[in-house]
């Protein structure tokens, strides 16, 4: 047992850190932080890992990727966090990116890799249906094939980002017959094609990242199928266990409870700050000790899969424990700013209305409700341990 | 011991169901938040119609007589309508410190006017520093001659940008955080000097900053005893912590229901999802943590209601179990509507961002249970 | 709305006081904690209670009850715990008694209510059965009809006090047809019968109180069958009820955890009292208040029962967040023993050893574990009132 | 980065769960338990030959020279059989002490007899009056010529009846709860004055209460520098935390197994009690809770093998856990084995006091957690 860094390990660490310093610069950031400009900023910042090596560090060397170790995936999360970085954008290098690659044929490799590498394509999602919600498999969007095309009728809803993207992967029915598991397949759908329409939604914390995408007729290429007819739920569900492996977000929490304290030391009560509060150094310190065990149980995932296992019900733990955790902290985030937590946004700077974090805290807390419920719902991942891992 | 409502209670109770149900849907609600001013001056002139403005008054001042559980059987329903206008600020806090610690002449300039519907009031006691100490005031009165010289800045005051008239807290003797030297003011909104910052909170209130620049007051706009405004504001604060705790306990009723209808209804796997047994444990824990919450504003509304007692430990308490109930039931009630849960467009989290905003009036539960703590087990406690 | 009390409550009050004051006398304490005294100083004290009138508060005037108001019965609980005075033996005076006054004939009434009432008869439970457990309805033992006579075969477990017992109330099976709640009957079966042995089983606190019941051919009189043959499903739900109304004990929480605050007040870490630490504080009003809150949910109960209702699934809550409570405070007793939690009871007194509680608190926290579990566990109760409360 | 175990490592662990299996069943232990020693010098002369007894020290001395790791595998497995022979007492304390403190004469005469299963030894830390305050000494030792003069009472020292030497901590200077002025001395058991009263704690243990009068030891006696012996203690007390976690992470894995076996198998409403969701729900948690335990066993692990790094916060962090993980998973084994979990002659609550006792054992979860926030949230925090 060994979690040591090595000189390499060392000289990495330092590379990412001078990276970040250098090239997340804040005319990059003010430009992510504004809704205009956003989506170029981040293809601009995407397309600096990619000229750094760093766009792809999972994916085989083959397909572009940079083969990381646990370490190194370590060492770049908890840096990248502590930065104050934004991960990618998941949807093609995270998710569809290692189906096309594992399932996917040559001439879909050829296509579609080399743009998510150079994010010259913006992915987005399309698994959760209006009423299928965490079951999944009960999607109901068909896609019936009509001579070179299938032609895809349905919705698909919690779309993260349709309104930027240009492609989407798809899970559609493609037959009625046997398990509702079998019969579904994996498709790649042109969000430029006729057809298409998406429906924003405004969520909890006032804002629209969220969509419904509506298909009417849409002919897609059956060159866009993934793999085998009627095999999609296949290959979704090897994709489902690194999506929620990557949930976690441990490096993200150490940088938001590193905030939270932070803000702690500077709010006061009566003129005693509330980090010297023994009652508000509980709560921090519950959720610290959590995520210090979280943040070792994801090494440990990690490592195992390095040694050769693919992510299995683990990660389901790993989903279930970090998005309580992020919950925590949002929770005591609003705590701390006391009235302020209601603050909405205003032309008006957060310090004009007398606090410099309320609003920030309230978006966080809200949108980070849907953190137990997208990627499988907390108590479906638990369903998952109890059959996979319990036998039960 | 009975825990009946009087007949009055529960014509008071139904008509403000029916007021709800019939013409304060939450599509009409969202519209009243959306608008302008951020409440119906329609919807007002029926309080008044109605009598409810009248509740907590004087019956020499044209008011109802009522006492708090009155109140609570009143903010109980409001809570179930997520109820944007100010009766909570004119009303409870604004009519309160008047009916506590007015003159019999304020009394009568201002009461009337309250219960016909044609003054709105706002209690302006935060700062930016205060967080949840009510003593810690910096805004300053500085006596000259006859007059009052106000000088500072007060924060998130409810219903401030629609109030004729705020009552100001200001310190007139003392350093910061001291518990004597605090004097309140009933200020004009339109006084010189007086300049308003209005803005949105997520529960849909409309609050602002006030920022005070030498106004000058007469000494007949002091509000009880100069240098004694704490015990007033907290004698205030008690009885609008139970209102909230009422409000705070239809929302988590509220809640309950929605969540046990949704369950009922949904269907995943092949079957309502209120069949899975681990949700029903889940929805029986909230059930019950709604009624400790309703048995603890019982409990607080009858200490209120007795003279002897002093009801300060079952405030706290009140206010603790409102919070940690109410995180647990918007919690839930969230978690089981699944992604509709996370929408705008549905009521369950515009529910949640009212318990949020009540749990943090006067001290969230942290707050109030280190008082409780300090009442029940410190070395001075009585 | 009103919980103030009356000047007749307050005298009551006083009267209570003044009774326990001087009959729970020293001598008598001191024969109740001594195994070997204990069974007749239990007798001796509830006589002392029946002389008084106070033996059974809730049972009707004609049977020989004082049909006291929920006030009274609140302030004598109050009173009672408060002076560490132990409750009646619950067997006969509170579960078999209202059975038979209510379901039983007129022979049974006169043969065995006044002798309940004076403590003449030590009464047991006969109800789980070793593999029943929750399940109730599930029993095996039965009750075969012979003559005048039924023979009863089987077993029953966790049976209190059976050792001291001389009638057991039991339900057996009379009929195997149809659902399992039907073809119970109650029976009243004499523990001096040929054919019954009491096992001891000793529980986690060490002691015996409980006990596995056989009956091996126990011939039973017909005529101590309650009410009709079959239907005895019927009379025990109503019991249960009563049950776990009682099993909340908030009176004696409201002392178990004045007693927690009073030796915080005088146990010390690195010179600092308990009582002292803002953390120890914390743990004690987390209980303190949801017993607050139990406290007024049971006066709600008990104010709805007057009113003209039987307990009903309010009743659950009861059980359920009274011994949470319970444990709960049981828990922090031990934690405030600290290296003393494991104390064994020895032939040395306590204070020998350096501690004055830490025995008795490793016994109430082991003994407590139990219920959560009898009476119907809390799962249980959780279903019956998503079932019967929320119409689940 | 790795968390595999070497070959040496396994081969460890797999002979003390060998030994449990075929030799340690829980009748065995329960006899073992009830005997007149409250342990079997049988088993422990098998501890000694299978080389258990050697693995923590120098091999200078004889021993394996092995590490936590080491440690954790054995006290895992050990935990896993709620083994009684005092292992933890004689080799992780008082071996622990000699092997940090004890100077080379001492060194060479203790450790070789414990490793050869021929002296038992013991930790005499605790007072009355100190609770988790390992500082707070009252025991007096006074110079007298060559020698010192021992004085006082400890109590609850494990094995402290077994034992032929103890190591005692007394206050050679300073106040009573100060840091400086503790010396720890090697105490013969049957030195004059040495005054054992001998009792059980509920998880089988045997301990004492050792009342020491006028006890005289020479200079020679002294272990590690004179007044200095805090920093002694609380570097072995840190090995030692860790060492109980380990055994604390065995026994709660094994309750999770016996409690998941249980509901595989018990038949409730016609069906397996483990095909309830809601039971299935908190099984999972109870799963959950244990994996995050033995991440924080790991992580303390690893922090004690790097010299460079103070391994305190994550020895803290482990013992908050180990409390809170472990009332978890005992109340859930009890509470899911129904009747039975309340029984002496079922193993589950057996385990569950074992469980109690280590929580209690260098100062419970609130007491960790609050030197854990002191050293990450305090000012002065590093």
């Amino acid at each position: 047992m060994d979690t040591s860094f090595s000189a390499e390990d060392l000289a990495f660490r330092d590379e990412v850190r001078a990276f970040f310093a250098e090239a997340y610069d804040d005319d990059l950031q003010a430009r992510l932080a504004d809704k205009a400009t956003f989506r170029e900023a981040v293809i601009d910042w995407q397309r600096r890992l990619h000229d750094k090596g760093w766009i792809a560090p999972n994916w085989p060397k083959a397909h572009g990727g940079a083969e990381w170790t646990p370490t190194q995936n370590f060492i770049y999360e908890t840096e990248r966090a502590a930065a104050g970085v934004r991960d990618v954008v998941p949807f093609g290098l995270k998710m569809v990116g290692p189906v096309i690659y594992t399932f996917g044929n040559d001439e879909q490799k050829e296509r579609f890799l080399p743009r998510i590498l150079r994010s010259e394509d913006w992915w987005c999602q399309g698994y959760s249906e209006p009423g299928a919600g965490s079951d999944l498999a009960a999607l109901k969007t068909r896609a019936e094939r009509d001579g070179d095309d299938y032609v895809v009728n349905g919705a698909k809803i919690w779309t993260t980002y349709a309104q930027y993207a240009d492609w989407i992967f798809c899970l559609v029915r493609t037959s009625n017959e046997g398990k509702k598991q079998n019969g579904i397949s994996f498709l790649l759908i042109d969000m430029h094609s006729p057809g298409i329409k998406v429906n924003p939604i405004v969520s909890i914390d006032n804002h629209h990242s969220l969509n419904e995408v509506e298909f009417n007729n849409v002919r897609v290429p059956v060159a866009n199928l993934i793999g085998e007819e009627h095999k999609g739920w296949t290959y979704a569900k090897a994709l489902l266990a690194h999506e929620r492996t990557s949930i976690a977000g441990v490096a993200d929490s150490k940088r938001a409870l590193a905030e939270v304290q932070h803000f702690a030391a500077r709010e006061q009560n009566g003129g005693r700050f509330l980090i010297d509060d023994p009652l508000f150094q509980q709560r921090l310190s519950d959720i610290e000790i959590e995520l210090m065990a979280l943040e070792y149980t994801e090494l440990r995932v990690l490592a195992s899969v390095a040694a050769g296992g693919a992510p299995g019900a683990e990660s389901s733990l790993l989903k279930i424990k970090g998005t309580e955790i992020q919950q925590a902290i949002q929770e005591l985030r609003m705590e701390l700013a006391g009235y302020y937590q209601g603050v909405l946004p205003t032309e008006l700077a957060q310090e004009v209305l007398g606090h410099s974090f309320g609003s920030d805290a309230r978006q966080a807390f809200m949108y980070g409700r849907a953190a137990t419920i997208y990627g499988g719902s907390n108590e479906v991942q638990k369903n998952i341990i109890a059959k996979a891992v319990l036998g039960l | 011991m009975n825990f009946d409502f009087t007949d009055e209670q529960v014509m008071l109770r139904d008509s403000v169901a029916r007021f709800i149900q019939d013409d304060y849907d939450f599509d009409t609600r969202c519209k009243v938040v959306a608008s302008e001013a951020g409440m119906s001056k329609a919807n007002w002139d029926t309080f008044a119609e109605l009598g409810w403005l009248s509740v907590p008054f004087a019956e020499e001042f044209g008011g109802f007589g009522g006492g708090p559980v009155d109140l609570m059987v009143m903010m109980e329903e409001f809570g179930k309508g997520l109820v944007v206008e100010p009766y909570f600020a004119t009303v409870v806090l604004f009519g309160g410190l008047l009916s506590r610690g007015g003159s019999e002449a304020q009394q009568g300039d201002f009461i009337p006017r309250i219960i016909e519907g044609s003054c709105l009031g706002a209690f302006a006691y935060l700062e930016r520093q205060s967080r949840f100490e009510i003593a810690d005031v910096q805004t300053r009165a500085t006596r000259q001659g006859e007059d009052y010289l106000l000088d500072g800045e007060k924060v998130v005051v409810f219903n401030g940008a629609n109030a004729d008239t705020l009552i100001v807290s200001a310190r007139t003797a003392g350093e910061q955080t001291d518990k004597h030297g605090i004097t309140l003011f009933l200020v004009p909104a339109n006084a010189p000097g007086v300049e308003l910052v209005d803005y949105r909170l997520m529960d849909g209130q409309r609050v602002a900053n006030v920022v005070l620049r030498e106004v000058v007051v007469g000494a007949s706009h002091v509000l009880g005893a100069v240098d004694e405004g704490l015990p007033l504001m907290q004698a205030v604060i008690s009885d609008a912590c139970v209102a909230l705790g009422a409000e705070a306990l239809g929302i988590m009723d509220r809640l309950n229901a929605k969540t046990l209808e949704y369950t009922r209804t949904r269907e995943q796997f092949g079957v309502a999802i209120g069949s899975f047994q681990a949700l029903q444990h889940r929805m029986v824990d909230t059930f019950m943590s709604c009624e400790q919450a309703r048995s603890l504003l019982y409990r607080a509304v009858c200490a209120l209601e007795k003279e002897d007692d002093d009801p300060a430990r079952d405030i706290h308490a009140l206010k603790v179990m409102i919070d940690k109930a109410g995180k647990h039931i918007y919690g839930e009630a969230i978690q089981l509507h699944g992604g509709m849960g996370i929408t705008d467009e549905l009521d369950i989290g515009h529910y949640a961002k009212r318990l949020m905003m009540i749990n943090a009036t006067f001290g969230n539960g942290d707050y109030h249970q280190g008082l409780f703590n300090a009442l029940s087990y410190g070395r001075d406690a009585a």
